[in-house]
């Protein structure tokens, strides 16, 4: 797959590296090759923060929704404490199991952590703002995503710890069902922008508020319902969060993991919540569109920290369900509901009910 | 029931194998033979006038010269509370166990045994409970052991 | 639970569902309740049982410890080691030695109660945690230090009228002669 | 194909396991999810309070026992001083009494504050602990305010209690069963209906009655059971014959019925302790006793209903100060018990519920 080199020009930035390098002579090539490094570089960076940030939001929240301070010693409301988190467990003796399966328990932490920055290729920030605009942007999000299960898996099972075992188990039958549902809402927004190209989906939804998609009755809220259900669920959060159920299985998948491996499980944790958000934000609350006063990443970044904080607070609000009734829930109720929806949106589409 | 009637009622009713020991503070004491003891448990538990169909508790004692078994029955139906004492001898304690009658003895009997070296016949799984399970030291809450300095009191 | 979710009442779900979500969120507006502690510190009330302090006289600050022993029987744990050999010609017991370890002391209060002579108290002071193990063996001198602010109710002002008769403590005397409960009791 | 099988295998849950309350460990025979069989193993906090206990004098036992079950303390305390008291015959003043069944069930309340939070954090939601120990700080400070300590009481005494209240304690008092009472709707708006909770709980963890009596399961966990059995009706002690007060009984014996029971036995508590704040009359609070008070030789055997259940000590005198045997009688001894008979078949996450629901405290069950 080659990447499409027109999107890439959107950045005033990259207009003039790529104006600074061919200065000093290098190919076309090379420049697009440093471009793209460059630009690897602001991702991995910018979702850092973001997922650090997300720690230190949730760990706020937390706090604040149980009346405590949370943390508070770093920096204005200890705005920092989670850099230092993480600079520690980078520092961290690395524990390792000695009856692990030695590659399989090495790369689990690896792939988990690419396969959560991954779908920021196509993740539209803003107006021009994406890395590449994939003619089938939604379809590679689905499944780059879901790499995350073979890494909860593979944790799982090198770590040789039974609780892991059973950790790697539930995630694997759990991703695999949820992600049915998901799919089939986020078909009900395909079906309607006749494009599984991200920014194709955002700018359909462009101009005034009702043509967001989680507005077009009736089967935009319940599609976003469901996706945001099924999105907690692949995000690995409560009431879903049964691969890592503290009080059943300790810490599930990663109870062998220490130090930076473990660390490398805690942020992609997060920023798949954040993409999970981001899809949301994109896909049903019309993405980076909004009044033009505010730039559009500035939307987005709204939006998508709006439906995060919708997740926190579910998070901290409600028990966690059991594993048979997870699929229960699944296949018996959110299945049937998606594709009911699914078929209910087509048949509006066909008929041309809609605005 | 008062705990007189009680004391009566057991003494009449029981033919002879419970021997009243005091009336007690709050709840009569009876004694109990050793070999009596299953057949006896049982007829308190179904008797229709007693039903002491739970067992509070199961008290092992070292007295310094004899061992005692103490079962601290109730009944939930009549309100009513008894203690009954089997006295065993120093030498070769044994006594049977009542987890048929209640299964709420299983681990007190163990911890008894471990504890005071009574041995329970047909227990079924006589293992340490509250003790490691390499502890060689003896039976601990006999009077004779050797206490370590945590738990005996310098004189003062 | 066969049909689990599916088969109780959605809407009913959906509103407790949501008035769950009202009462975190409604949470999150409000004061935290926690204290940022090494700043902020709880106000202990009077009664607090702390680090045990040994008491001094509120005039000449000499100890007020007779050193009858009580307190050492009194304590179940036997933390407080008292070493006072009586003077063979006056017949008075001279303090040697007075040692808490705090690594058995288990703040019960006992010895408190067990003092007739206002000596030792449990004082409303606990900052005293220690990595070393060793440190937590205070010898007569750390407990004067520790509680020469210490305030109390001297019961002894009674028996200060007759100075020096005073012969050996009365070992007889229950320690429910109310040293303590003057502090805070007409409720 | 024919080599692929499914094996049963063991999953070592404890001794440092997040819901186990302290330290249990259980042996579990897993066939997958499921849960087989169970074998609890305890010791693992053996303090040998028994044999301390029998190295002490009646005065200093107490603070011994306040560790043996330091979520309520003040029933330890005191079922150490029925016991001695019934020894030595001796009579409590009426305000000590009162001052006791206030303490009991401030005491009962607060256990019970724990219990809904700790519940609700093992089957998964994380806010409701944090609202049950808010509250119950409110009940530590008046606790703390009483007699200096926040766990370990060693307040309540033979003969009596060790100091009488302190000033603006009723008042406080007052406020903090209103503000309890208030927040019992925002514990009850957060999971009562909340269907998460209601699937996790509802049938799960039937404990039969039959099979509940037979292991001697006592408190609340025998009382979801439908088995109308509480000591301070059955097997009256202190002054709780004069006040009113319901004891709350549910009939499934699930993980459910044992949590609503609870919550509805904070609303008792709370109104016993009104009744008695307003009864309490002036006196004396402390009969006279020697701290070296050597009882009669006898035995006997004292139980009182805690918040978890039959707590008893049965304590023998020899004459001496010091008694020749203690042997103390934890409900969760029993709880943990009677689990292999019940809670077989169940999920993984369900044993956690209903070890949740047991309201097990591991150092009442090791000593």
């Amino acid at each position: 797959m080659t990447f499409p080199v027109a999107v890439l020009e959107l950045y005033p930035l990259f207009r003039w590296l790529s104006g600074v390098l061919e200065s000093f002579g290098f190919s076309a090539n090379t420049v697009l090759i440093i471009s793209y490094a460059v630009l690897g570089v602001i991702m991995f960076s910018a979702l850092s923060i973001i997922a650090l940030f997300l720690v230190w939001w949730e760990r706020k929240i937390a706090a604040h929704m149980q009346q405590r301070f949370g943390p508070m010693r770093h920096g204005w409301h200890g705005w920092y404490q989670t850099i230092m988190d993480a600079i520690k467990l980078l520092q961290k003796e690395d524990v390792r199991v000695a009856s692990r399966d030695k590659i399989v328990y090495f790369w689990a932490p690896v792939i988990c952590f690419v396969a959560a920055y991954l779908a920021y290729i196509v993740m539209p920030w803003g107006k021009n703002l994406i890395v590449a605009d994939f003619n089938i942007g939604i379809l590679y999000i689905m499944a780059v995503t879901t790499f995350t299960v073979i890494a909860l898996l593979m944790a799982g099972w090198g770590s040789n710890n039974k609780y892991a075992l059973l950790g790697g188990m539930r995630s694997a039958a759990q991703v695999v069902s949820y992600e049915i549902p998901m799919v089939a809402s986020i078909l009900t927004v395909i079906l309607f922008v006749g494009s599984m190209s991200m920014v194709d989906i955002v700018t359909s939804q462009s101009g005034w508020i009702f043509n967001w998609f989680i507005f077009k009755l009736p089967f935009g809220p319940i599609a976003f319902v469901t996706y945001l259900i099924a999105a907690t669920a692949e995000a690995n959060r409560t009431p879903f969060d049964i691969p890592e159920a503290e009080q059943e299985l300790v810490a599930g998948f990663n109870i062998e993991y220490s130090g930076m491996k473990f660390a490398m499980f805690f942020l992609a944790e997060f920023i798949n919540m954040f993409t999970v958000s981001a899809l949301a934000a994109t896909l049903f609350l019309g993405g980076w569109n909004g009044w033009s006063f505010i730039p559009s990443w500035a939307w987005f970044l709204m939006k998508t920290f709006g439906v995060v904080f919708l997740m926190m607070l579910i998070r901290w609000t409600y028990p966690r369900l059991r594993v048979d009734q997870l699929m229960e829930f699944a296949w018996k109720f959110l299945v049937p509901v998606t594709f009911a929806n699914l078929i209910l949106a087509a048949v509006i589409k066909y008929a041309g009910w809609h605005w | 029931m008062d705990k007189d009637q009680l004391s009566a009622y057991l003494t009449d009713k029981s033919e002879g194998k419970l021997t009243l020991l005091e009336v007690g503070r709050h709840d009569p004491i009876f004694k109990v033979e050793a070999s009596q003891l299953i057949e006896v448990c049982t007829w308190l538990r179904d008797d229709e006038q007693l039903k002491f169909d739970f067992l509070c508790n199961l008290s092992g004692v070292d007295t310094g010269e004899q061992f005692e078994v103490v079962y601290q029955l109730a009944s939930t139906s009549k309100s009513l509370r008894v203690d009954i004492k089997v006295i065993l001898p120093y030498d070769g304690a044994e006594i049977e166990s009542v987890q048929k009658v209640w299964a709420a003895a299983n681990w007190h009997e163990r911890e008894m045994w471990e504890l005071y070296g009574i041995n329970v016949k047909n227990h079924g799984k006589l293992e340490f409970l509250l003790l490691p399970e390499d502890w060689d030291e003896g039976f601990p809450m006999r009077k004779d052991w050797d206490a370590p300095d945590f738990i005996r009191m310098p004189e003062f | 639970m066969q049909g689990g979710i599916g088969n109780m009442g959605i809407f009913k779900d959906i509103k407790a569902l949501f008035s769950g979500m009202r009462i975190t969120s409604k949470h999150l507006g409000r004061h935290a309740i926690t204290l940022q502690y090494p700043e902020e510190k709880w106000e202990m009330p009077e009664r607090s049982r702390g680090v045990v302090v040994l008491l001094s006289d509120k005039e000449d600050g000499s100890l007020n410890c007779t050193s009858c022993m009580l307190c050492m029987r009194a304590c179940p744990t036997a933390a407080i080691v008292i070493d006072s050999p009586r003077d063979p010609e006056t017949k008075k017991r001279n303090l040697k030695k007075f040692e808490i370890d705090f690594g058995l002391c288990c703040f019960c209060g006992l010895c408190e109660e067990a003092c007739n002579f206002s000596a030792i108290k449990l004082a409303t002071k606990y900052e005293f945690s220690s990595a070393d193990k060793d440190s937590f063996l205070w010898d007569v001198n750390k407990l004067q230090e520790v509680g020469r602010d210490v305030d109390y109710i001297d019961t002894r002002k009674k028996k200060k009228v007759a100075p020096k008769k005073e012969t050996t403590p009365a070992e007889t005397k229950s320690p429910e002669k109310k040293p303590v409960d003057q502090k805070g009791e007409n409720s | 194909m024919s080599d692929l099988r499914t094996e049963e295998y063991y999953l070592n849950m404890g001794p440092h396991h997040p819901s186990t309350h302290g330290v249990c460990r259980m042996v579990l025979k897993m066939d997958g999810e499921k849960v087989k069989e169970i074998e609890p193993h305890i010791g693992y906090l053996h303090r040998s309070i028994e044999k301390i206990c029998e190295n002490r004098t009646y005065a200093q036992c107490i603070p011994i026992l306040d560790r043996f079950e330091y979520v309520t303390a003040m029933s330890c305390n005191y079922v150490f001083a029925l016991a001695a008291e019934r020894l030595a015959s001796i009579e409590v003043p009426e305000r000590a009494e009162h001052i006791r069944v206030i303490m009991l069930e401030l005491n009962r309340i607060a256990s019970h504050l724990l219990f809904y939070g700790v519940t609700a954090m093992d089957i998964g939601a994380l806010t409701p602990f944090l609202y049950g120990l808010r509250e119950r700080e409110s009940i530590l400070d008046l606790f703390e305010m009483t007699c200096g300590q926040r766990l370990t009481y060693n307040y309540i005494r033979v003969g009596g209690v060790s100091r009488d209240l302190p000033n603006g304690f009723i008042p406080k008092c007052h406020e903090a069963l209103n503000t309890i009472e208030k927040k019992l709707a925002d514990y009850e708006g957060l999971l009562n209906e909340n269907p998460i909770w209601l699937v996790r709980t509802v049938g799960i963890g039937v404990l039969p009655a039959k099979v509940a009596l037979d292991y001697g399961v006592s408190g609340p966990c025998l009382r979801a059971s439908g088995v109308q059995y509480d000591l301070r009706r059955n097997d009256p002690y202190s002054i709780y014959d004069r006040f009113e007060f319901d004891i709350p009984v549910r009939h499934n014996g699930d993980c459910y019925d044992r949590y609503l029971l609870r919550l509805d036995e904070i609303r008792q508590s709370i109104h016993i302790v009104r009744q008695a704040l307003d009864a309490l009359p002036e006196g004396d609070f402390k009969a006279k006793v020697s701290p070296n008070f050597k009882p009669p030789a006898g035995e006997v055997y004292a139980r009182i209903e805690n918040s978890r259940g039959e707590l008893g000590v049965h304590v023998i005198s020899d004459g001496t100060k010091k008694p020749l045997r203690v042997k103390t009688r934890g409900a969760s001894y029993n709880h943990i018990a009677v689990l292999p008979a019940f809670a077989t078949d169940v999920l993984l996450a369900d044993l956690v519920a209903i070890f949740a629901t047991m309201d097990v405290i591991m150092p009442e069950v090791d000593r």
